[in-house]
């Protein structure tokens, strides 16, 4: 019985002493980890994920406070590179966070807008330019097309348009298996 | 009361430390060979997760962060340790049969992740019953495998129950000149079959959640086209 | 609409592996001739299993039934458990090891192409790890009588007249038992003309596989890579190992010649699905498979070592082709930065 | 307990971390160990105990209790590791005796050349030269083929292969015959298995041979003393 | 004299079906009812148009100018009056429409006055660059710029290769070009050699064109030029690949990435010689090309045709048979099917190709990869293809990359051995095109992440200055004090807001935004361009605004 | 001398850690789905439990045995790996963030790996020595790293094929598992030739 809690008495404190030291000395900030998970992101900053943008979803998915699956437009793809990066398994999109659209741009109606700035605020990436009671107008470049934008707009002169295919932006398709079911 | 339910239903089902977390899958796959033993190590699971996560939640204000993990080894160590000498003292043949697994339960994950995730943070009563509710998780997956494997391998079930309880005796469930499948009771069979039990989980759960999305998408169409407008 | 290339050779899968079918008919008219009708018997089995599992499995997953089923490949599969199983296994035996080999290592990896280990070598290793001694009854050279070998198939088994060890079999017996030890040099040595090898018949079986094999080369459906690779390093390391001790280490005659040797070396390690795809990847490949082969046959606890052999290279063939990718066009070279 | 928790980390010096942390470490192992040191000393007698009982079944396999009335364990020589009956460590041989005549000696043997490796066996041999019985105590063969050597595994119940040793001596089965029927002797084996068979059939000769060579010796020896060859020094 | 030929794995030998249309001279088309001529010339650079609807232009006339490093210009193939210029259908596999200038021929065909040039007397440079302002692109198949090509590299180019090679079954149109033009495809090489500077020039050959190896080494001798050679090389697809035959011819080989230039030699098509020549000694601009008609035609043969030429009005030259169900560009191993006959001739046209269900039978089913390797041993790019496949297929684009991906040359080899007809070239091109997307979807989001974090570091400051301001104002004035937790509120407001509310909002917030005098600042960091352009829209506005001022309804 | 030869190979051959003695299974299944991490646990297993089995052997020879505390292995033997893990992992942590992020939580559940308890508890029921427990305990480290190099290529592999879609993941992946536990069954009998 003695030799038992000496011997263990030894170790412990030998243990506990060389833990707290090492815990202390070999303390580490930061978290790399979220930039690598925001590099995945889309950076639509559409908060579709239920954060106020893909550093706020990226913070939480590292602290595992949400879900991989959260980001409609990095779509499937884009869980699937989390769940890559953070060794889980691959989930589908999470319906309730929205579905993956067609990438689209925010035109405004140049006739319609009275210069209210309203949407100006509500864009994350500022691809709003004009100032107060002049008209506004979207610079199609640098709009992620995450239309936070349609909604504040007062006259409703905001409108997503699907961007088009021209023959610089065509890509071949997935090539189709053309098996059907015989019989 | 819900939150109780949706612990027991956590450890049943929905992160079952196996099937869906994958963890404590060693014991799991070298012991299941009968079900006898599967129950037997199960049983011993369950005593040790319950003791550990009741210790470790009522002792977590005192375990200092950084020395959690050696500390809540300890604890566990300490209380397999003390299962291990009761099956020494009382179940002698059985003691012999688990080996080593029974020092082993302190490093199924499944029991420190358990702590760690769970009763460093919880109450006693939750923290007591999610001990015993994954451990009912582990020990449902585990005799199921045990009992697959003992029936595919030699045809029988309960054999070597006589190691608990002198007087009974396992029962020959396929014909006597059933050649047996060895391969079922060798470790790739418990492989093959644990694989399976996997998929049979990944259809139940695909199954519900094509009853939930119709729910969701079909009901309200249904109900819409048949209420008065 | 299609795209370019418009023009396609005439070349199909059904193709490749009915000329694979086609390949092992010499070997396996030697076998009928040597061991009787039973063989047939096993092949006609194990065809009929393999494809009615291949349909079921099919017919599950919703794919095209007929495109598959006339692929040949479950007949391959199917054709090389036959011929690798004893002739006068028990029917369930080979019908158990079909199955298992097309449903759960074929098509739970999506079927035709993406298992990565050889269905058949997994049915035999299955088997002979469940049912050793089934596996080990090979009938006895000049036993032809087929109403015999349909009774081992089909009926009880009274086999003790119509089986004897084959002869890698035998040596292991006699290996383990130092006494008898003394008596290899004999069994090993002396004997070694063409005709008794490898047990009265069996090299003539393995000749006639090499005979198709060497079609197969011809045909361009295998490359010379992998048989040259396990035959040649097979042959180096049992004549050194023989020349070393020929009391304890059998000769290459012996390990060219029986069992599956030239089966394996032709039609086995050459399995393109599961085997190593580059050229030095395929080197590597097969000349593991002869090395572990060699191995498992000297010193392991079962007899053959092929299957296990294939199955263990199997394992490491994505490793292999990852590590020896041929430089591409261009890249041979290192020079200013390409 | 709680003062030193209260501590914020960042202005605690490294030393002072330590120490905390070790002092924590050692309350929680001295308690838990104090339990366990505990919960050993309650079970020692028990696992004491089983550990008997099982050596008991064991010999009691080979040899009916009815036969003796001394303590077996209490009658037992040391037997250094012994090349003839292929035990590399130190076993015993128990004596059995019936009111003080010697009965039978239960000793442990072992066969190297099994298909899978060793075999572990334990046997009794009368006092009259005759095996009792024999028994595999481990043993690595293969399962469903090898293994009927084990009285347990063995799929023939009404006569399981290893019990046609009960009960015969070398005056029944010659030397040389005590060997498997394949080998030209009287043991039967199992077709497809007979390296099983022959292991265990050599090995209880051998070990029989090597038994009735010192078997008085055997019983005369003092209790609880280590057995050496006759001739040579302690 | 004949040098040392170097081999090229891989490749395959389809059946060539080069006589049907080899043994008939180059005939010049018609002149055909109306001309097409696509502004964007190759995947790179896209002309700028000089020319209006209604305008009248001469043959030869230079209708579009180049633009940038790659472009080259574009001239009308006719005198005629520019009808439009307009989006049309051209020959791209998406049948997407592109810019063009439409012609319609006055039938004339009255040149514009043309000069030769000198370039004996004039520098590299300017060769070059009356090269590129005549319009010339390699006539191989993927309309390079040929001045480009010409330019001088990091080591100067020692040997220039004619590639005349031509390995794609079916076409014959750089054989009858070296048949019929010889010495004028060498009088364009010696320009060229004297442009680059390089010491000899390698005419490579597919031993299959006998006659057109003849032709060119007669016309050789006659040069009297050393360094000059004609090479027959083994008749094996894609022989003509430029680095499969720059290997053939000298054994260097060229990596994925770079060009003949770094390694000191560079190739060129017979046809672009040919047209180089044109150019120089004629000062005739690049506006026609020789093209071969067949395939299932009744009588196929090689025809001389202007640039812009719709492929429908060019087919009765060679009469298509009944049961032709597509028209293919270019060979049948890399050409593109035609959505529409609409689609006009361009300068990389070298084949139309008619195709019947019998010449090209629809593929069968695809089945799964079976790992045969047989794709790997065709592939002369020395690739994986069936890795690539298995990456591309699900989709798993970095280790598609990892083996090697890009250098891919489409050839389509592997997927004319394939036992599984598996269409690997779709499952490359696919994989590219993503990998491309994804690149600049890449590049979009960090654009995005940094505007974003602009942005949150800008409303972060705007809050402090705000508190800075509004402290300073409560110290001024107590009273004030009660206005203030307006200002803080978050301004975006619901979608279910109706607008008079957000109008209201607006209005506050004009109040607010002349209060606090902190205008969104989001102009700062912006391009020259940007700049340009928010002017342009400022203007734009300006102008609608004077429009609009009637029925913008009053909000104050 | 061949005997230690002996000593690692079986250990990493014939009883393989993962596939014949059936320990170390969740790092096993958790960390192979990508070859480089399946590298970095290997290498970070292999430290660790060749530094538990000296130290094991330590505790063991000179603290428990000469005071008749075997019953203390477990508890001893698991905070000894314990702390050499955190000790590794605070070090990676600082010198090496990278492998850190890459190893993610695996790295503390080298604790509950249970082959780096099970082996040190082996070594003393085999009465292994002191080199042999090195030895053993480096053997098994490698097997198990070389189970998870090989099970990570042909998951890689895997990723790519069209299993059904009930068994994608670790179903496919346990039943892949068993194969190859199947292929080690191959070596079976290859450690009685002491
Ligand atoms: C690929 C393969 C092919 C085989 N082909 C033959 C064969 O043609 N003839 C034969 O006798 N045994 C064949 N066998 C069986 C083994 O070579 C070996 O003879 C048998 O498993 C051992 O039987 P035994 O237990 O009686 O020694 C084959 C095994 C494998 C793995
Ligand atoms: C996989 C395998 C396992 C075997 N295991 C055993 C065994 O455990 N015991 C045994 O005696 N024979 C075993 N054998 C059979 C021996 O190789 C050998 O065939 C047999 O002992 C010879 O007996 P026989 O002379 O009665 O045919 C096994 C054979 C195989 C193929
Ligand atoms: C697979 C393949 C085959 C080709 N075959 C030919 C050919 O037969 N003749 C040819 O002139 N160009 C061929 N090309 C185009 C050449 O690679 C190269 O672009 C051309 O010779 C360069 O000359 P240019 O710039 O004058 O067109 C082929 C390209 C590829 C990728
Ligand atoms: C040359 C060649 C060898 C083959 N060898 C095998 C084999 O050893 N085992 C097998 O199951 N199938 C074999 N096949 C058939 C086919 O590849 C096999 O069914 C696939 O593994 C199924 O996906 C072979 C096919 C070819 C062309
Ligand atoms: S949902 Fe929108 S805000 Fe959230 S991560 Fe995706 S793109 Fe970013
Ligand atoms: S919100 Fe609408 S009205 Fe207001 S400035 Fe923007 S576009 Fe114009
Ligand atoms: S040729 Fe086709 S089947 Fe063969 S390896 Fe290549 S892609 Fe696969
Ligand atoms: S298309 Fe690409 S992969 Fe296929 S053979 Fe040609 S170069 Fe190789
Ligand atoms: S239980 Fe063994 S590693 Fe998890």
């Amino acid at each position: 019985m003695l030799e038992a809690l000496l011997v263990m008495a030894f170790g412990a404190v030998l243990l506990g002493a060389a833990l707290g030291y090492a815990a202390v000395r070999f303390r580490v900030e930061g978290d790399p980890l979220v930039e690598k998970i925001d590099a995945i992101l889309p950076q639509t900053q559409c908060g579709q994920c239920g954060f106020p943008g893909c550093k706020p979803y990226a913070g939480a998915i590292a602290k595992g406070e949400a879900d991989i699956n959260q980001c409609p437009p990095g779509g499937d793809e884009g869980v699937r590179k989390l769940a890559d990066l953070l060794g889980r398994e691959f989930k589908p999109l999470s319906a309730e966070h929205g579905i993956e659209k067609p990438k689209s741009v925010a035109i405004i109606d140049e006739n319609a807008c009275i210069g209210c700035t309203l949407c100006i605020q509500a864009c994350p990436v500022d691809a709003i330019v004009g100032a107060a009671k002049q008209m506004h107008t979207v610079i199609a470049a640098q709009c992620t097309g995450c239309e936070l934008c349609v909604a504040p707009c007062p006259v409703d002169c905001i409108y997503m348009e699907p961007i088009k295919e021209t023959v610089d932006t065509w890509k071949w398709k997935y090539p189709v298996i053309e098996i059907k079911r015989a019989a | 009361m819900n939150a109780y339910k949706e612990i027991s239903w956590n450890g049943l089902w929905k992160q079952n430390s196996v099937l869906a977390q994958m963890l404590g899958l060693c014991p799991l796959l070298a012991i299941s060979t009968n079900l006898v033993n599967a129950v037997s190590l199960g049983l011993a699971t369950i005593l040790v997760m319950m003791l550990a996560n009741f210790a470790i939640s009522a002792l977590r204000a005192f375990i200092p962060y950084e020395i959690r993990i050696p500390v809540f080894i300890l604890i566990i160590a300490a209380l397999v340790t003390m299962v291990d000498l009761m099956f020494n003292a009382f179940l002698h043949d059985l003691y012999l049969v688990l080996g080593i697994f029974i020092p082993l339960i302190v490093t199924n994950c499944i029991v420190l992740a358990r702590v760690e995730a769970f009763a460093a943070k919880n109450g006693l009563r939750a923290s007591t019953l999610d001990g015993l509710m994954m451990g009912v998780g582990f020990i449902w997956v585990i005799a199921l495998l045990g009992a697959v494997r003992e029936i595919i391998g030699q045809g029988t079930l309960f054999s070597g129950i006589e190691m608990v309880f002198p007087t009974l005796s396992g029962i020959q469930l396929l014909p006597a000149d059933y050649p047996g499948f060895l391969i079922a009771m060798l470790p790739p069979g418990a492989f093959f079959i644990l694989g399976l039990l996997i998929a049979g989980r990944n259809w139940l759960e695909s199954r519900a959640n094509q009853r939930m999305r119709d729910k969701l998408f079909h009901d309200p169409g249904a109900s819409v086209s048949s209420s008065p407008a | 609409m299609t795209n370019s290339p418009y023009l396609l050779k005439p070349a199909s899968v059904q193709s490749v592996m009915l000329r694979v079918l086609l390949a092992l008919l010499p070997g396996i008219a030697a076998y009928v001739w040597f061991f009787g009708p039973a063989i047939l018997v096993q092949i006609a089995l194990t065809s009929v299993t393999a494809l009615a599992a291949e349909a079921l499995i099919l017919y599950l997953r919703k794919k095209p039934l007929k495109i598959f089923l006339t692929d040949g490949s479950a007949l391959v599969t199917a054709w090389l458990i036959a011929l690798t199983f004893p002739s006068i296994a028990p029917w369930w035996l080979t019908v158990l090891g079909t199955l298992l080999a097309i449903i759960v290592v074929k098509h739970l990896y999506g079927g035709l192409g993406q298992n990565p280990f050889n269905p058949a070598m997994v049915a035999f290793a299955l088997m002979i790890v469940a049912y050793p001694q089934l596996m080990s009854q090979w009938p006895a050279a000049g036993f032809t009588d087929f109403a015999a070998q349909w009774q081992a198939i089909f009926g009880a088994r009274q086999l003790d007249a119509i089986t004897m060890a084959t002869p890698l079999d035998a040596l292991r017996t006699v290996l383990r038992d130092p006494e008898q030890r003394r008596m290899i040099a004999g069994l090993l040595g002396s004997n070694a003309t063409f005709g008794n090898i490898g047990g009265r018949g069996w090299e003539w079986v393995a000749l006639g596989y090499l005979t198709g094999g060497l079609w197969l080369l011809q045909q361009r459906i295998i490359t010379w890579h992998m048989p040259v690779a396990f035959l040649a390093m097979l042959l180096a390391i049992s004549a050194t190992f023989g020349l070393y001790d020929p009391t304890r280490f059998a000769g290459p005659g012996l390990h060219l010649f029986t069992g599956g040797a030239m089966l394996a070396a032709f039609f086995i390690v050459t399995d393109p699905v599961s085997g190593a795809t580059t050229p030095k990847g395929k080197l590597i490949f097969a000349a593991g498979v002869a090395v572990l082969t060699w191995i498992i046959r000297s010193f392991g606890a079962y007899p053959d070592g092929i299957a296990f052999a294939v199955l263990l290279m199997n394992i490491a063939a994505p490793l292999i082709d990852r590590y020896t990718q041929p430089p591409v066009f261009g890249r041979k070279q290192k020079d200013g930065g390409a | 307990m709680s003062e030193p928790i209260e501590v914020a980390p960042r202005e605690s010096s490294v030393l002072r971390i330590s120490a905390r942390t070790a002092g924590i470490m050692l309350i929680f192992a001295l308690v838990f160990t104090a339990l366990m040191a505990g919960t050993y000393r309650a079970t020692a007698p028990y696992v004491a105990a089983s550990a008997l009982a099982e050596k008991l079944r064991l010999i009691g396999e080979v040899l009916p209790q009815e036969l003796y009335d001394n303590d077996l364990t209490a009658d037992a020589l040391i037997l250094p590791p012994q090349d003839m009956l292929g035990l590399d460590e130190e076993t015993r041989i128990w004596r059995a005796r019936k009111l003080g005549a010697p009965v039978a000696l239960v000793l442990e043997a072992a066969a190297a050349d099994g298909y899978s490796g060793r075999i572990g066996l334990i046997m009794a041999v009368g006092s009259d030269g005759k095996l009792i019985a024999l028994r595999v105590t481990s043993h690595k063969e293969t399962p469903g083929l090898g293994d009927y050597i084990n009285l347990k595994k063995d799929r023939n119940k009404t006569r399981p292969w290893i019990t046609q040793f009960n009960n015969l001596g070398f005056d029944t089965v010659a030397q040389k015959s005590w060997r498997v029927k394949k080998d030209g002797g009287h043991f039967d084996q199992m077709s497809g298995a007979t390296i099983s068979a022959r292991a265990v059939t050599n090995a209880s000769g051998r070990a029989l041979a090597w038994t009735l060579e010192r078997s008085d010796r055997l019983f005369t020896l003092p209790a609880n003393s280590r057995y050496t060859e006759e001739g040579k020094p302690q | 004299m004949i040098s040392k030929l170097f081999n090229f794995k891989g490749g395959v030998k389809p059946a060539s079906h080069k006589d049907e249309s080899a043994n008939t001279p180059i005939v010049v088309a018609p002149l055909p009812s109306q001309l097409i001529i696509p502004l964007r010339q190759s995947a790179r650079a896209m002309a700028h148009c000089l020319v209006e609807p209604g305008q009248i232009v001469l043959k030869g006339e230079m209708i579009a100018a180049a633009e940038g490093p790659m472009g080259t210009a574009v001239h009308a193939p006719t005198s005629g009056t520019v009808r439009a210029i307009e989006p049309q259908p051209v020959p791209h596999p998406s049948g997407l429409p592109a810019p063009s200038i439409v012609i319609d021929p006055d039938g004339n065909d009255r040149w514009i006055e043309l000069k030769p040039f000198d370039y004996r007397s004039a520098t590299a440079e300017q060769t070059r660059n009356y090269l590129r302002d005549s319009g010339i692109v390699g006539l191989g198949g993927a309309g390079f710029p040929s001045h480009v090509k010409l330019g001088p590299g990091e080591k100067g180019i020692e040997t220039l290769i004619l590639n005349g090679a031509e390995c794609e079954p079916w076409i014959t149109c750089d054989d009858r070009l070296m048949r019929e033009r010889a010495d004028m495809i060498l009088a364009g090489a010696l320009i060229m050699r004297h442009v680059t500077g390089a010491r000899r020039i390698l005419v490579g050959i597919e031993d299959n064109k006998p006659q057109a190896v003849a032709s060119m080494r007669a016309a050789a001798e006659k040069l009297a030029e050393p360094e000059v050679e004609v090479v027959p090389v083994p008749t094996r697809y894609p022989a003509g690949g430029e680095k499969q035959l720059i290997r053939v011819l000298t054994g260097i080989e060229i990596p994925y990435g770079k060009l003949g230039t770094h390694y000191g030699v560079q190739c060129f098509n017979v046809g672009s010689a040919h047209a180089v020549y044109r150019a120089i000694t004629h000062g005739e601009p690049l506006i026609s090309r020789v093209l071969t008609l067949s395939g299932n035609m009744a009588k196929p043969g090689n025809f001389e045709v202007r640039i812009g030429t719709p492929i429908g009005e060019l087919l009765a030259l060679a009469e298509p048979r009944a049961d032709t169900d597509r028209y293919l560009m270019g060979g049948p191993m890399m050409g593109v099917t035609l959505l529409s006959l609409d689609n006009p001739v361009v300068k990389g046209t070298n084949c139309i190709l008619a195709g019947s269900p019998a010449l090209f039978p629809p593929p069968p089913p695809e089945m799964p990869c079976i790992r045969c390797g047989a794709c790997a041993l065709a592939c002369p790019a020395e690739l994986q293809p069936f890795e690539l496949y298995w990456f591309s297929r699900a989709r798993i684009f970095g280790k598609a990359q990892e083996y090697k991906l890009f250098d891919c040359i489409e050839c389509g080899c592997c997927s004319y051995v394939c036992p599984s007809r598996i269409p690997l070239v779709d499952y490359f091109r696919f994989a590219k095109g993503e990998i491309w997307a994804r690149e600049k979807e890449k590049a979009a989001a960090d654009i995005a992440r940094e505007r974003y974090e602009f942005r949150l570091a800008r409303e972060e400051r705007e809050k402090l200055e705000k508190a800075a301001k509004l402290a300073a104002k409560t110290a001024a004035g107590r009273q004030k004090a009660a206005t203030a937790p307006t200002e803080t509120d978050n301004p975006v407001t619901s979608p279910e807001e109706d607008a008079k509310k957000a109008l209201i909002a607006a209005a506050l917030e004009r109040v607010r935004a002349q209060q606090v005098e902190t205008q969104p600042e989001n102009t700062a960091d912006l391009t020259p361009e940007q700049l340009a352009e928010i002017t342009a829209i400022e203007q734009r506005r300006a102008e609608i605004r004077e429009m609009a001022k009637p029925h913008l309804r009053q909000d104050d | 001398m061949t005997s230690y030869l002996f000593v690692v190979l079986g250990a990493v051959l014939v009883n393989n850690v993962v596939f014949v003695r059936i320990l170390g299974l969740c790092p096993f299944m958790g960390v192979s789905k990508k070859l480089e991490t399946a590298m970095g646990m290997g290498a970070a297993t292999t430290f660790v439990l060749t530094m538990a089995c000296g130290a094991s052997f330590i505790i063991d020879r000179w603290l428990l045995m000469p005071n008749q505390l075997e019953y203390l292995r477990t508890l001893s033997f698991i905070v000894t790996i314990a702390a050499i893990v955190q000790l590794t992992e605070l070090v990676i942590q600082k010198t090496s963030p990278l492998l850190h992020q890459v190893l993610g939580i695996y790295l503390p559940l080298i604790t509950t790996n249970c082959a780096v308890l099970g082996i040190p508890l082996l070594n003393v029921s085999l009465r292994h020595n002191f080199l042999e427990s090195l030895l053993f305990g480096f053997g098994s480290a490698v097997g198990f790293t070389m189970a998870l190099i090989l099970f990570a290529g042909i998951r890689e592999r895997l990723e790519a094929a069209d299993v059904p879609i009930h068994f994608r993941g670790t179903a496919i992946a346990m039943i892949t598992a068993g194969l190859m536990s199947l292929a080690f069954m191959g070596f079976a009998g290859l450690d009685k030739y002491k």
